[in-house]
């Protein structure tokens, strides 16, 4: 089984999934069933996902020939040790998603916990296929999963942030279809690793015309990531899904920004002559501003789930910085933040959905309400998070921030990153200390609070679960980065990946 | 035992009160004095050593990749700071024991008191300056818990906000400068950077460094202008104020500035800096103080005052001044803890801080009074007490300064004016409380506190009068290890006495001691003076000021999304216009491509048809039925197209699908308006066509220019192990089946939850259903002509043969189990679209959820299927029999998986129609003419 | 001879599309419109098969068998819609 | 292949061309939706017919054997051509599109349309006048 | 026997519809080797099983040969009318005299209805248009009406009704 | 020919992105149809042009490239799924919102509807 360890990622929620479409899964009223499968199949894949991330540590990085088709032809899976983190994470997330919503938000539609499995299997196969047009394939498979995961539980807000997110997503995979076909069109492959060599050996006219084919690709990832001016859907999105799938979501910006490093690493990275650093000069300014639209966003919003939305894409501005530094320590950094902020993100989004369970009609909305049942409970959950997401110590956002500090060199980029990502923490937290002020302490007198929900123990169980790695990523801070140090070095290795893909001398 | 067991001990007691607190108070305050104590017993141990000139360092390896270590370092500036911080908090606990009621969350108020001590600790421990600054922001965020524990008030929360908000922005800035400090430096351990003065204020970024780290400092200690926040920091329980305001948090900044002295002072810049915010400060907060009417207000301005003095000596840049500023530290320490205890018995037992309503207190609470007075002498700096010794030494300092040229006159004059307004504050906060009249208006009657809510204040105060009496042997030590530690170098002659002669500091004392008196004395002149300015509420400015970030980051937000997806399309759209022009601006369209191929009368028609269709259906958008009939022929002509351009696969598929969606847009457009309404401007037309003809000739300029170049691509392979690795002839198909076929699972699971979503969507919406069309004209009453059935009906098994063939044929030639399946769905629609879905369904017992579900699986199992012959997934086998009289006949797994994407197109698409007619069959709800 | 047939045929059969599309066009009347795009999908059947006799090859008669199913499918479809607004109710 | 033959599959062809052609002019000439009703699901059917038996006779001498799949076409067109011009007639009656001025018996139209037998004929009388 | 007879009813609902889908099954493969032959039967004893939900019951064709006789009926009345209408359609439009008639029809079940219709409307010159509620009258566009429209109901009732009649045996 | 082809590519694009910018979802939806058939043209393109000859082995001596064709297949089939989707939650959207307006926003629509059924399932 070890031989397919790196397709189990995605066949794990494929089979899964399948099945609780099926008898005895199936049914409106098996939905116990249903969740005892879920969480099985999340703990058979956290089980595989870091089964996975040794076997790359201690092997170095996988290839998996799907259909025993050797590369460039067939279609490759490609696990090296970012990737393998990534699904490692993925599977962490999911399971905080699915036990967060054994707690009740499963029932509220149909195929919840399939369509989850679906939408993870689209994200696992996103970080681990070396296939261009594969990877399409699987952004389809995480999208469409995610149109019906955010109309789950129905409602106008739900439905109108819809239309937006599907109608922008199916323009964005247009213009992925575009890429592709330039990119097919000029290079004759769609294996990233062949491409990056063919890219490299190109004429200059067509080198431009690649050029364009790879800009259209950042788009579709910038959609995707929610890069400005391409972020415009996400905070409505997050704030208009229901809270389990607002937090799996938490990691979808995220394989855009994966998409972003892995692509303009490997196939317009420094061995493309010509092209490589082709984006830099729209990613810097992009990025800065991401950070910025999220900050003033953050401020602006009337409701936590909006601000967590707005805190999100300040973290893939943040995200899209450590990638435009271009060094692998910048990458490392960025890795080490993209955890952090994944994890603790979900968890402000859980957070706030409980808060709102207990204010009423209030719901999450910063105005004054009925005290919630669990004020110290909520209380202590949020301090945590909100320090976390700001980057204060002792959590993971002031350790994942200090080394994107650090891996700024030149004085000119520190000027400007260091000023952008101190400045949005300062307003960070002022909006969330104005937040966490009126959420919790502005209260009208307290009304009889029996009829109020409790938090449930899965979601207790759930947001602990994703917070509490907020504080160990900190306290194990040390082997964490040893990793993300190294799965830069591997991302930026691109003499390692032509080898393993056995692709030397493919191209005289 | 080590200094890190310092911080796990106090780690352990935040979590002590928590748990105690069932027990009673009394018995929570001794549990949660434990940790503190241990603590201090514990420096105290180490206090030989340090007097002795030795620097106890500790190191434990955190992220050493990053420079983040646990560093501890225990000098005398340490020492002398964990004595202040460990022994007025045991004080503090114990007062604030009897300030609390009963009803009040005892436990969690130690609990963040420890918190706030463990990283008030940390920060004078710290080793290594990013260590130090993650201690500074839990100061800041345990203080903001502090400031704001009585948080229903709104004062309280606004005061928080504020503290955190300006201490939160400095500490910012100190990382930065930290951080730049480090990089000339090269590490971040503080024994290191404190070696390497020169080396720090000969580089360039020095400047830019000492701004940053001075910024933490000065919003930490309050200093002009970033004074603000700290009188409405006064909204917290005066426990919180004595500690935070007097010993802790405030003087964080002023350690930071003693921590860095060697190696950021000595320039002019810091001299210039440093020593004019102390001066203005100290100036303004001890005027300001002198107007306050709030007991807690006075002294919040009066520690303004001092921490601007301390500043002021550490500005100064000579030795004797930073040895004045060290003493001062732990003067101010001292006196100004006791004052605020003091105030905050005042107010527990009279009701109120207002000095305008209180008065004759004397006779309430003589002991108390007495007590307070001692302390505000030693604030106005009268003899025999320990503030008048360090303010003595400073105004010497004054005197001493030349380095402001022709006006450096000015320091001393000046600073003797600052100390005549704290003999006139410090009068009035004696006068007016204790005697002055009676008290007004007093909610109930003022009386003695308990007993041992005096005692911290008692000690503080004999702490006062030793120290003042018997300096040197009260902390001569501290004071000169201390020193020595600051300045890392010999010492300069000082002496700890309480007289010095008859010297000009001595009148300069003298001065400011009758001065305020004169001043206290005719104090209304000067009130009338200062009512001619208007009293500005900082609180009031600052939070209008967020406010106005606020509003101004919502409008410019609003502004930008405002929700309108059209404005999203074209930002997505014009990006990808500009990021795609630039390289094709350089492309040289005359470079090498090949020349075009021939073309033929046909094919320019069809492109007419297809260019006109495509515009028709522009023009026609509103008309939405033309525009559908329309969009078919487009879809028709890219069909042929295909088949055209040796595609015949593609042919087939596109034709299919054309009519299903054709076919769900017509079942959409049953429930959506009919017309759209014509409603955009002509200028937004204007801008849409400038966008859709950009991107337009954007697509056509990338296509052409590579459609023209010869191609080196991978299909060879496909085409030379089509039939030999993959046993079909389509090489089309078996790329889809086999070398591809990880993209076709993909793609009908795609397809299969798209299905699911529908079904989701339509599972809980009822819409009506209009009665007539858009004119208004009556649906026909011939709901279901017969003519029609019978020949849909005679169709269904010619149509299922039909689609059985295409499947079959599909490895070999133009088909496949995607056709096919699209062809039985097209025909079982047919029967929808003849019969209606009451009466189909019923006859049709499939479920379709399982047939999704099941082709799926199939697929899937089929790729599983391979590692039983240890192969990676979907490694296909196929092999050639020859049966006897029929022939040789081909069996492959590909067909099976074929099978699969047949079975989910079949599921998926009539799960959509199924769930579409749900919507329409039964208890149809329609709405009126 | 046979080259010619076909080049003429194909005349025939594009003037006769272009004409298709004019109706289509001007309409007046949507079923008009309807009218005139099954006959297209006629002429296209045509238009195929000749491209297979023209290109001598068997491929393309799937291509205009499967026109001649979803072509009526497509018709019955606008026709039922613009009778009964509801095309599967 | 022969010149007998090649003449076969030309006429057909041409014929089938013509037809098909003659129903597109019919499309734009006649002047009413019935009346264009009749041209192209009649003329094409028959065009279309011969162009497929031109197919057939052409794809024999190509591959040897009688491929005469091509009849399913036809088998499909014929069974299908009606019904979709009955439906088509039907939504023109059903939604009063303009008739001819001189088309006779009009008031059918509304009959048929209502699905209802004819009136009697004095009732017609007058509306034929 | 009578069971036998069940069974093989219930195989095979519609013997000849069966036969005609393994006919096509052949012609679309272009084959007759047993291979085909033995999953052409197959498919026509399947396909009219599963098809059998969705179909109404329709009365059976009593004589099969009729059939034959009436499709080149049909098709010779379909050529020679083509011209016609083609000379018309080219010709002046003024020639053109379009009117309705109702045709008054004696077949009951829909089926060889649906086949009157379709031969009506297949044959240029006139449109099935539409059938009465109650099945009795079939009314017709006529593109070239003679002066007497009886001319017209005539030729639909004798020349084909009456053999679709037969045909089924009604 | 290929001018004539990435012409046509053009126009479908233009046409596309200006349905797209339209108000209603409806437009939209058909812009994304004829955007799909724009992207399915340019994807099928990328194996250039090929006039004469399919990819079925044994029908000829030389073969248009599979593989863009293959792509574009799978890229035809997701395109229909997405398309699918989007026109029923454009249905779904005038059922929650009362209107078919792409913002979503409150504007007064002459026909009458039913809100959906709030009992969960
Ligand atoms: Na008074
Ligand atoms: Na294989």
């Amino acid at each position: 089984m070890t031989v397919h360890l790196a397709i189990l990622p995605i066949l794990i929620p494929l089979v899964g999934g399948l099945l609780m479409l099926l008898p005895p899964f199936a049914g409106v009223e098996r939905y116990q069933y249903r969740r005892v499968a879920a969480l099985c199949l999340m703990l058979a894949q956290i089980g595989c996902s870091i089964i996975l991330m040794l076997m790359v540590v201690q092997n170095g990085a996988i290839m998996y020939a799907v259909g025993d088709w050797q590369p460039p032809f067939g279609i490759i899976l490609y696990a090296d040790q970012l990737s393998a983190m990534l699904v490692a994470l993925t599977s962490f997330l999911g399971l905080g998603v699915t036990l967060y919503s054994f707690a009740g938000s499963d029932r509220e539609g149909k195929y919840f916990h399939p369509l989850v499995q679906f939408q993870l299997l689209g994200i696992y196969g996103a970080f681990l296929t070396n296939d261009l047009f594969n990877l399409f394939v699987f952004f389809e498979v995480l999208l469409i999963a995610s149109y019906t995961l955010l109309i789950h539980g129905g409602g106008k807000q739900k439905t109108a942030a819809n239309v937006h997110y599907v109608i922008l997503n199916l323009i964005g995979s247009s213009l992925f279809l575009f890429a592709l076909g330039t990119l097919y069109g000029i290079t004759g492959t769609l294996n990233i690793a062949d491409m990056s060599q063919r890219v490299a050996q190109l004429s200059e006219s067509n080198q431009l015309i690649a050029q364009a084919g790879g800009s259209l690709l950042l788009i579709v990832f910038g959609l995707k990531a929610a890069m400005l001016p391409l972020h415009f859907w996400l905070p409505r999105t997050y704030a208009a899904a229901s809270a389990p799938v607002a937090a799996l979501f938490a990691i979808m910006t995220k394989v855009g920004v994966y998409c972003i490093f892995r692509v303009y690493t490997v196939i317009f990275g420094e061995q493309a002559g010509e092209l490589a650093n082709m984006i830099q000069p729209w990613v810097w300014p992009l990025a800065i501003l991401t950070v910025i639209a999220g900050t003033v966003g953050a401020l602006a919003s009337q409701n936590l789930r909006t601000l967590a939305g707005n805190l999100v894409i300040v973290s893939v501005g943040t995200l899209l910085i450590a990638f435009a530094l271009r060094t692998p320590e910048a990458t490392a950094a960025g890795l080490l933040y993209l955890i952090h902020s994944t994890l603790v993100t979900a968890a402000l989004f859980l957070i706030a959905d409980m808060l709102g369970q207990q204010r009423g009609k209030a719901l999450d909305y910063f105005v004054v309400a009925r005290k919630t049942k669990q004020q110290a409970l909520l209380g202590v959950l949020f301090v945590v998070a909100a320090m976390a997401v700001a980057g204060l110590p002792p959590f993971s956002g002031f350790l994942a921030k200090l080394v994107i500090l650090q891996a700024v060199t030149g004085t000119e980029q520190k000027i400007w990153v260091w000023s952008v990502i101190l400045i949005s923490s300062l307003i960070t937290i002022i909006a969330l200390s104005r937040a966490g002020t009126t959420l919790f302490w502005r209260c009208t007198p307290s009304r009889d609070a029996s009829e109020t929900p409790s938090v449930s123990k899965w979601q207790m169980c759930a947001t602990f679960l994703l917070l509490g790695a907020s504080p160990l990523l900190a306290i194990f801070g040390a082997s964490i980065i040893d990793y993300t140090n190294n799965a830069a070095a591997q991302l930026h290795d691109i003499p390692y990946l032509i080898e393993v893909m056995n692709l030397e001398g493919d191209i005289q | 035992m080590s200094l890190f067991w310092i911080t796990a001990i106090l780690l352990i007691g935040v979590l002590i009160p928590l748990l105690t607190e069932r027990l009673g108070r009394t018995v929570n305050t001794i549990f949660t004095m434990l940790a503190p104590a241990i603590a201090l017993a514990y420096i105290i141990s180490l206090m030989p050593a340090v007097f002795a000139g030795e620097v106890v360092t500790e190191y434990l390896e955190w992220i050493p990749s990053i420079g983040l270590t646990l560093s501890m370092r225990l000098d005398g500036l340490a020492l002398m700071f964990a004595l202040l911080i460990l022994g007025i908090g045991l004080l503090i606990i114990l007062y604030a024991r009897y300030y609390l009621s009963e009803k009040e969350a005892v436990g969690r108020f130690f609990s963040y008191l420890i918190l706030f001590m463990t990283a008030m600790l940390s920060i004078v421990l710290s080793n290594n300056v990013l260590q130090m600054w993650m201690a500074w922001e839990v100061t800041s965020i345990s203080s903001f818990l502090l400031i704001s524990f009585w948080s229903s008030k709104s004062e309280s929360r606004k005061g928080a906000r504020m503290a955190l908000t300006v201490t939160g922005a400095g500490g910012l800035a100190l990382l930065a400068g930290l951080l730049l400090v480090s990089d000339i430096v090269g590490s971040y351990e503080l024994s290191v950077i404190l070696a390497s003065g020169d080396l720090i204020r000969e580089h360039a970024l020095y400047p830019v460094a000492l701004i940053l780290i001075l910024l933490g400092a000065f919003t930490k200690s309050a200093q002009f202008p970033f004074h603000f926040w700290l009188p409405h920091a006064m909204a917290a329980p005066t426990p919180v104020s004595a500690y935070l305001h007097s010993a802790t948090m405030v003087k964080a900044g002023i350690f930071l500035l003693a921590r860095m002295y060697p190696v950021l002072s000595g320039t002019e810049m810091w001299f210039l800096i440093v020593s004019m915010t102390g001066l203005i400060t100290l100036l303004l907060g001890a005027y300001i103080a002198l107007f306050k009417h709030d007991l807690k207000g006075l002294l919040a301005y009066s520690t303004i005052s001092h921490l601007g003095l301390i500043t002021l000596l550490l500005g100064l840049d000579t030795k004797l001044a930073a040895v004045a500023a060290l003493f001062h530290i732990m003067n101010h320490a001292i006196f100004k803890a006791s004052l605020f205890m003091a105030a905050g018995i005042i107010d527990h037992e009279s009701g109120t801080r207002d000095m305008r309503k209180l008065g004759g207190l004397w006779h309430f609470m003589p002991y108390t009074a007495t007590l307070a007075m001692v302390a505000a002498a030693s604030m106005a700096g009268v003899p025999l007490l320990n503030g008048f010794l360090s303010k003595e030494m400073f105004l010497a300092e004054t005197l001493h300064s030349s380095a402001l040229g022709f006006i450096s006159w000015m320091i001393p004059v000046l600073a003797t004016l600052a100390a005549i307004f704290a003999v006139a504050y410090s009068l009035r906060f004696i006068h007016d409380v204790f005697f002055n009249g009676e008290p007004k208006d007093l909610v109930k009657t003022p009386h003695e506190p308990p007993r041992y809510m005096k005692v911290p204040i008692e000690i503080l105060v004999a702490l006062c009068l030793l120290i003042g009496i018997f300096p040197n042997f009260m902390i001569g030590g501290l004071l000169e290890a201390a020193a020595s530690s600051v300045l890392m170098s010999e010492l300069p002659y000082y002496s700890l006495s309480i007289w010095h002669g008859f010297n000009l500091p001595l009148l300069m004392s003298v001065i400011a001691i009758g001065g305020g008196l004169l001043v206290y004395a005719y104090r209304r002149h000067l009130y009338r003076f200062q009512a001619q300015f208007k009293e500005s509420d900082e609180k009031l400015i600052f939070e209008g000021a967020i406010q106005r970030l606020v509003a101004s980051a919502t409008s410019a937000h609003d502004g930008l999304n405002n929700g309108s997806l059209q404005r999203y399309i074209a930002a997505l759209l014009l990006l990808t216009i500009a990021i795609t022009a630039i390289p094709l601006i350089n492309l040289d369209t005359a470079a090498t491509h090949s020349p075009d191929q021939a073309v033929s009368g046909v094919e320019i028609t069809a492109a007419i048809i297809l260019c006109l269709s495509a515009i028709a259906t522009v023009i026609f958008h509103r008309k939405r039925m033309v525009a559908l009939i329309t969009i078919s022929v487009v879809g028709l002509i890219v069909s042929i197209a295909f088949a055209r351009f040796s595609a015949p696969d593609l042919a087939l598929t596109q034709l299919s699908v054309e009519v299903v969606t054709v076919i769900l847009l017509m079942l959409a457009l049953y429930f959506l308006p009919q017309k759209t309404p014509s409603e955009s401007s002509p200028a937004r037309v204007v801008r849409d066509v400038g966008i859709a003809a950009a991107l337009g000739g954007l697509v056509a300029t990338i296509n052409y220019a590579f459609i023209t170049q010869p191609l080196d691509s991978i299909s060879e392979f496909f085409l030379a192990n089509s039939k030999t690795g993959g046993g079909g002839t389509n090489a089309v198909n078996v790329i889809l089946v086999d070398f591809r076929g990880l993209d076709t699972l993909g793609e009908i699971l795609v397809l299969g939850i798209a299905a699911l979503g529908i079904f989701n969507l339509l599972a809980r919406v009822r819409l009506a259903m209009p009665s007539a069309n858009e004119h208004g004209l009556a649906w026909s009453k011939d709901r279901h002509p017969p003519i029609l059935a019978i020949i849909s009906q005679s169709l269904l098994p010619l149509a299922l043969l039909v689609s059985f063939y295409i499947f079959l044929r599909g490895h070999n030639m133009p088909g496949g189990g995607f056709i096919a399946g699209l062809i039985t769905a097209v025909a079982l629609i047919q029967q929808y679209i003849a019969h209606g879905v009451d009466w189909v369904k019923p006859r049709l017992k499939v479920d379709y959820q399982i047939l999704i579900a099941l082709g799926i699986l199939i697929a899937t199992l089929t790729g599983i299927g391979s590692w039983f012959f240890d192969r990676p997934f979907m490694t296909t086998w196929f092999d050639y029999f020859d049966i006897p009289l029929i022939g040789e006949i081909e069996l492959a797994s590909a067909l099976i998986f074929d099978l699969g994407v047949y079975l989910t197109v079949i599921g998926a698409t009539l799960l959509i129609l199924a769930s579409l007619g749900k919507l329409t069959s039964s208890h149809r709800p329609t709405s009126e003419e | 001879m046979l080259d010619v047939a076909v080049v003429l045929v194909a005349v025939m059969l594009c003037i006769a599309l272009i004409l298709n599309l004019w109706r289509l066009i001007v309409g007046p009347h949507v079923v008009d419109r309807i009218l005139a795009l099954d006959t297209m999908y006629i002429n296209s059947i045509a238009l195929i098969l000749l491209y297979g006799i023209y290109n001598q090859t068997p491929l393309y008669f799937e291509a205009a068998l499967l026109i001649a199913m979803l072509g009526f499918v497509s018709s019955v479809a606008f026709g039922k819609y613009l009778l009964r607004g509801d095309i599967i109710e | 292949m022969s010149f007998t033959v090649e003449l076969i599959i030309s006429v057909f062809l041409i014929l089938g061309g013509l037809f098909v052609l003659v129903g597109s002019i019919g499309l734009i000439r006649l002047q009413d939706f019935y009346v264009r009703l009749h041209a192209p699901t009649k003329a094409t059917t028959v065009g279309l017919g011969c162009i497929l038996i031109a197919s057939i006779v052409y794809m024999y001498h190509m591959q040897g054997y009688v491929s005469i799949n091509e009849l399913l076409i036809t088998l499909f067109l014929v069974i299908t051509a009606p019904v979709t011009a009955h439906i088509l007639a039907k939504v023109a009656m059903h939604h009063r599109v303009k008739v001819m001025q001189r088309t006779r018996n009009q008031h059918l139209i509304e009959t048929a349309r209502m699905q209802l037998p004819p009136e009697n004929d004095n009732k017609k009388q007058d509306q034929d006048d | 026997m009578s069971i036998l007879s069940r069974a093989f009813a219930r195989l095979l609902p519609m013997p000849l519809h069966s036969l005609f889908l393994l006919i096509v099954w052949l012609m679309l493969n272009s084959t007759t080797s047993l291979g085909h032959i033995l999953l052409g039967t197959l498919l026509a004893i399947v396909i009219p099983v599963l098809c059998a939900p969705l179909r109404i019951p329709q009365p059976r064709i009593k004589r099969p040969f009729k059939v034959v006789s009436y499709v080149f009926l049909v098709l010779k009345d379909i050529v020679v009318a083509n011209f016609e209408v083609a000379i018309l359609v080219v010709g002046p439009m003024r020639r053109i005299k379009p009117g309705l008639v109702a045709v008054p029809i004696d077949l009951v079940d829909i089926l060889p209805i649906t086949v009157l219709v379709s031969t009506v409307t297949m044959t240029p010159g006139t449109v099935g248009a539409d059938i009465s509620k109650d099945k009795k009258w079939l009314y017709v566009h006529v593109l070239d009406m003679p002066d007497n429209e009886q001319e017209v109901i005539d030729l639909i009732k004798q020349r084909y009704e009456s053999r679709v009649k037969e045909i089924f045996g009604c | 020919m290929e001018t004539l082809y990435v012409i046509c590519v053009g126009v479908l694009t233009f046409c596309g992105v200006f349905l797209c910018l339209r108000g209603r979802t409806f437009s939209v939806v058909v812009g994304l149809t004829m955007l799909s058939y724009a992207v399915n043209l340019f994807l099928f393109s990328s194996g250039r042009l090929n006039l004469k000859d399919a990819a079925i082995l044994g029908m000829s001596d030389s073969y248009a490239d599979p593989l863009p064709q293959a792509l574009t297949l799978t890229a035809i089939v997701i395109g229909f799924a997405m398309i699918a989707f989007v026109v029923i939650l454009a249905m779904r959207a005038r059922a929650d919102l009362g209107n078919d307006f792409v913002d979503g926003r409150e504007a007064p629509d002459s026909d009458k509807f039913i809100k959906p059924n709030k009992d969960k399932i």
